[in-house]
């Protein structure tokens, strides 16, 4: 079958990711539609889009999540195809077919792919079978009786994890055998509420991990590639904030197989897009697969920038039919990226996320610098969503240069009116270990005394002369002092 | 007129008087010139004694957020009056929401008696539930929210009853 | 000896090549300073600059060309070095002098090779010894009063250039006898006013030639490299406004030849530091040496787009005394870069400068653009200095999504209250020939008729509403009809 | 009230009226209801019968600017009292600057006559050396402009005599 061209593309998601995916669906002529619910206001993205529909639901992320929503909106705005981002419904087989029936293409692998990675145990057996390493394990649907039972058998310290979950969310580590009920009674009830399905597996957790995914793309006609890998290990709370590739921890070797791997698995697949497979790195060179996201990921960006490939393009282009075009020898990388992820949270509280409104905005530019952004002055910031407003991209030659451009981008980024992570950011790119590329998931956590020490207010005469002198109240009140006290001013001093 | 100035979560007092051609700050020890001299597009020069600097400003009520030498300053201006009435209250205490969000479940009534660290209610917000247990035995004088409920930070959420009859 | 790092930079420029500079030196952790005449208001340079010394002069151009003052307040401020751009001092030899004997380095080559390279006769000569091929021409200080008859016998059309020229400035096309000697009195006026220097000379002009570069960079070990080639054909007034890289025109074999024409030239002249060696390329395949540029060019960042270098770093690398530290194979190229240059100007009106205040900016951003900017919103652009107020880069896998990506750039790039030439550079990306890379430096003469088309004013009806309603006292006219007429309104229609 | 508005350098009438609930605009043949809210930040969102965008909008004085679609539009508008005024002038004629810039030397002097194509002035704007020449035969009436003079876009630096007496 020739390909087919994408005509109309509806972005059914938000925030950077649905500005970063019209950026390229603008660029190559498509005519495109983003989806609101009537509690959003403001958002880069509906200002990229050519439309924008409205999705109902008794919460917006109800209706982010809501298949048969999206594919009525999808259907009645003409879409030929729907590209679903990250999280949402982005790795939701019942949406691919949805959308499937009424003939609109679902820019992601077949449903049955989806389905596949999505049931992390079925995911796992997969693997196993197909001679990839995985870490040990139980399975609750094994024999839910015994659960608990043989969760304590894997070895603790054991990490609770939902069977349809991904992104961190729902996942527990337990140390101590007398909490783990109450962890997996937490873990079942936030999975039944993210992903419909409250079954769970435990994982021996792997003390000290690098956490290090490899970026594969296969296409319709049987091609499979990969693009190199990416570190992601520094992380709190499970969700990554700082990513870069190459990985400081590989060695050119280490980096052969584990992206060989990594494209083995999505060949035997039979993968058609883009994808991830995620790898859990010990400190001895061992690795294991950790599971396959289905989707473009947050941090696909530093991967662009080593090598060039637009991969929401390539995505399309997959979808449409074509073959990739290039071999693997094809794809080279050029230097080293680093993407730090602002989010609206303060650091200094345990990152509870904050709330408020953007009242102004200067975001890095310059050589090396790239800003994907969901927001723009003005806009009010509420917790309806996740606290992710923009991710700041930098490229260096090498991993000196990109840290110091992080650096200064990270000082050229004001954002005020919401209390975000920057700061946070520099402090863990300053930290000596971070430097030295030495470090593991557990980098923040171990390195919090260190990472939460409050910058030491130097310019203070500044800061409250600023703060007096754009009180009008204030300023009045010293203004309106009677006139013969004024004139004495100058003598009584 | 005097001021309080919370800079990143630290407290200063701050007079501001006028002197023929200029303004001046009185802060504890210290006491300097100062100046503010809009640029246009929220950048301001602004002057402290001798030194001398470019910084975003934005402000919104008595909260001021400053750019300055590539850092983000929180400043909170309080009226000290306003300090003075807050350390007024007390006796009764309260669970108050950690950050904005969204109430799920509420576990406790009205008069009921309940022991540290029992559940109280659950929340979420950005993804992300959190439980809000009792910070100590006592009995609930009044619950201020419902599953459902949208909150913002430090809402009051739940209300002790006076701690001379909770502990009888 | 061994490096020596550059603690305090002066930055003896200014616009959007004063930042960019600014921006690599502030990531090294580089003191850093700009020069700026009282009669300049706003620019994005002294924001990002630690200090900003004022310079003196009759006009702004004046102070900037004066190196006495220069020196004074690069010494009084403790430069260590002084980086110059390119336009201004950048090529004169009596800086880096002046420079060198108040014990400040020079970021540029030696005196004795901007002297060589800055006389465009002597560096012809020292081309052509050297086995390289330069065009036919005629020398005014050969034999002054034998010089109009010498440059008739090159061979009409000529071109007349200053000595002691660049940049396009006092260039004339003569195809008719009759007008020499007038333009060649024109020609010899600007020289004077802009170089101090009125000598000329003549060189056979070829006919739809395209103008090629290559960029080099030497290091004081004696190593030199080049970066690839730099398109630069499309131009206005002998003035470049769209440059891309690689050339459509070169085959490999082509580009190899010139690319090392251009290194062996740098390393004959025992080169240290960055510069641009510029050839005519006929359509024939046949190239000419033009001149070399011993400075940073308007251009470098397409070459930064796609080898990931940053030129700036290179050069105060180099001019810290570090060694390159790799070979010609490490440089290699990825994707397609395209540059634009957005100026103040009005194409309707034959491209006359336009002034004005910047009321709104909004500039590009996403995957694949950078903007290097030497504006802000705010901002008043006068008529002091040459009207290029930011470039758009772009980079893209191929050619086709590069140019693609320009033309989304140009769309998203708003900038109100003064006229430029957004929407004229949009036109020429979307001309065929472009398409085709198939243009010459005559490209936009001759379709200046396709070109200067004016947008067919599409949404009238949109426009006259905004126009319209944004004006308060045709809001309140139409406002404070009497309320009878107002009530009959509804059934009077 | 009617106005005239040069869109891109073409003219077109239009006038505004209220009518219940609406403003209308009457342009040439055709009438809309017309609608335009500020977002904030120099963005609006504009209505015109049935089309509806979002646009970037900067004014000053009766300049207008439009950023729509991806195109950055030029309005002028224009009172018709003041097309009137300028079409009774006339009779003697002048020569403009065609860009701002400096005035670098003057070569003719008041009762001085020309030829057409003589050099008048010549100029330098961003670094352009420009010469100015007369537009055809003719007498010097009045030179407004002195070199090292900066003048703005379209002054009249030479004034003609009127045309009656100068081809006398």
């Amino acid at each position: 079958m020739s390909p087919q061209p994408i005509r109309r593309l509806l972005v059914a998601n938000r925030g950077e990711i649905a500005a970063r995916i019209l950026r390229t669906a603008r660029a190559r002529g498509i005519s495109t539609a983003i989806v609101r619910h009537p509690d959003e206001e403001g958002g880069l993205a509906p200002r990229l889009a050519d439309a924008c529909l409205t999705i109902n639901g008794a919460t917006p992320v109800a209706a982010y999540l809501d298949v048969a929503e999206i594919v009525r909106v999808a259907r009645e705005w003409g879409a030929d195809a729907v590209h679903p981002g990250y999280g949402f419904l982005s790795e939701n087989a019942r949406l691919a077919r949805g959308l499937a029936e009424a003939g609109i293409r679902f820019v992601g692998p077949t449903p049955e792919v989806i389905e596949l990675m999505g049931d992390k145990i079925r995911a796992r057996n997969f693997v196993v079978e197909r001679g990839f390493p995985v870490a040990p394990s139980a399975v609750e649907a094994d024999d839910p009786a015994t659960f608990a039972r043989r969760a304590l058998a894997v070895g603790l310290p054991i990490l609770i994890k939902p069977a349809a979950g991904g992104g961190g969310k729902g996942m527990r580590i337990v140390r101590d055998a007398a909490v783990l009920e109450t962890e997996l009674a937490t873990a079942r009830r936030e999975g039944e509420r993210y992903f419909g399905d409250g079954r769970l597996f435990v994982e021996r957790y792997v003390e000290r991990p690098r956490h290090i995914e490899v970026q594969v793309l296969g296409d319709s006609h049987g091609n499979v590639v990969h693009f190199g890998e990416r570190e992601c290990s520094v992380q709190r709370r499970f969700q990554k904030i700082i990513e870069e590739t190459p990985s400081p921890a590989l060695t050119p070797q280490k980096r052969a197989d584990i992206c060989e791997a990594a494209a083995g698995i999505a060949r035997a697949a039979g993968y058609v897009g883009a994808g991830t497979v995620e790898f859990i790195y010990g400190a001895g060179g061992e690795f294991y697969f950790l599971e396959m996201n289905t989707r473009l990921q947050v941090e696909h960006p530093v991967t662009e920038m080593v090598t060039g490939f637009d991969l929401v393009a390539e995505q399309l282009r997959v979808c449409e039919g074509e073959a990739l075009g290039y071999a693997q020898s094809a794809i080279t990388t050029q230097g080293h990226s680093i993407e730090l992820r602002i989010c609206a949270e303060d650091p200094a509280q345990g990152f509870v996320p904050a709330t408020g409104t953007i009242h102004l905005l200067r975001e890095a530019s310059g050589p090396g610098v790239r800003v994907d952004s969901g927001v723009h002055q003005g806009q009010r910031v509420g917790s309806d969503f996740d606290p992710l407003l923009s991710k700041l991209i930098v490229h260096g030659r090498d991993r000196r240069e990109a840290i110091a451009r992080a650096r200064q981008a990270l000082r050229d980024t004001a954002l005020l009116g919401v209390t975000t992570n920057t700061a946070y950011l520099d402090r863990v790119l300053a930290h000596p270990l971070f430097a030295a590329g030495d470090y593991s998931t557990a980098f923040l956590d171990e390195q919090s005394a260190v990472l939460s020490g409050k910058d030491e207010v130097q310019p203070l005469d500044l800061l409250m002369a600023a703060a007096a002198l754009s009180d009008r109240q204030l300023v009045d009140a010293a203004s309106s002092v009677p006139a013969i006290y004024a004139a004495m001013g100058g003598w009584r001093n | 007129m005097k001021k309080i100035l919370a800079i990143d979560g630290e407290q200063y007092a701050c007079t501001l008087t006028r002197t023929p051609g200029s303004l001046r700050l009185q802060a504890g020890e210290r006491s300097f010139d100062c100046a503010l001299d809009a640029l246009g597009d929220g950048r301001y020069r602004v002057r402290a004694g001798d030194a001398r600097r470019e910084a975003l400003i934005a402000q919104h009520g008595d909260q001021v957020w400053i750019h300055l030498d590539g850092r983000t300053h929180t400043i909170q201006r309080i009226n000290p009056l306003d300090l003075l009435a807050a350390s007024g209250r007390g006796g009764a205490d309260s669970a108050l929401s950690p950050m904005p969000g969204t109430i799920l479940t509420v576990q406790v009534k009205v008069g009921e008696t309940v022991k540290s660290g029992q559940v109280l209610l659950t929340m979420e917000s950005m993804k992300l539930e959190v439980t809000i247990t009792a910070p100590h035995d006592g009995e609930i004088a009044e619950v201020l929210c419902a599953p459902g409920q949208s909150v913002p930070v430090k809402a009051t959420l739940v209300r002790f009853a006076a701690k001379a009859e909770a502990t009888s």
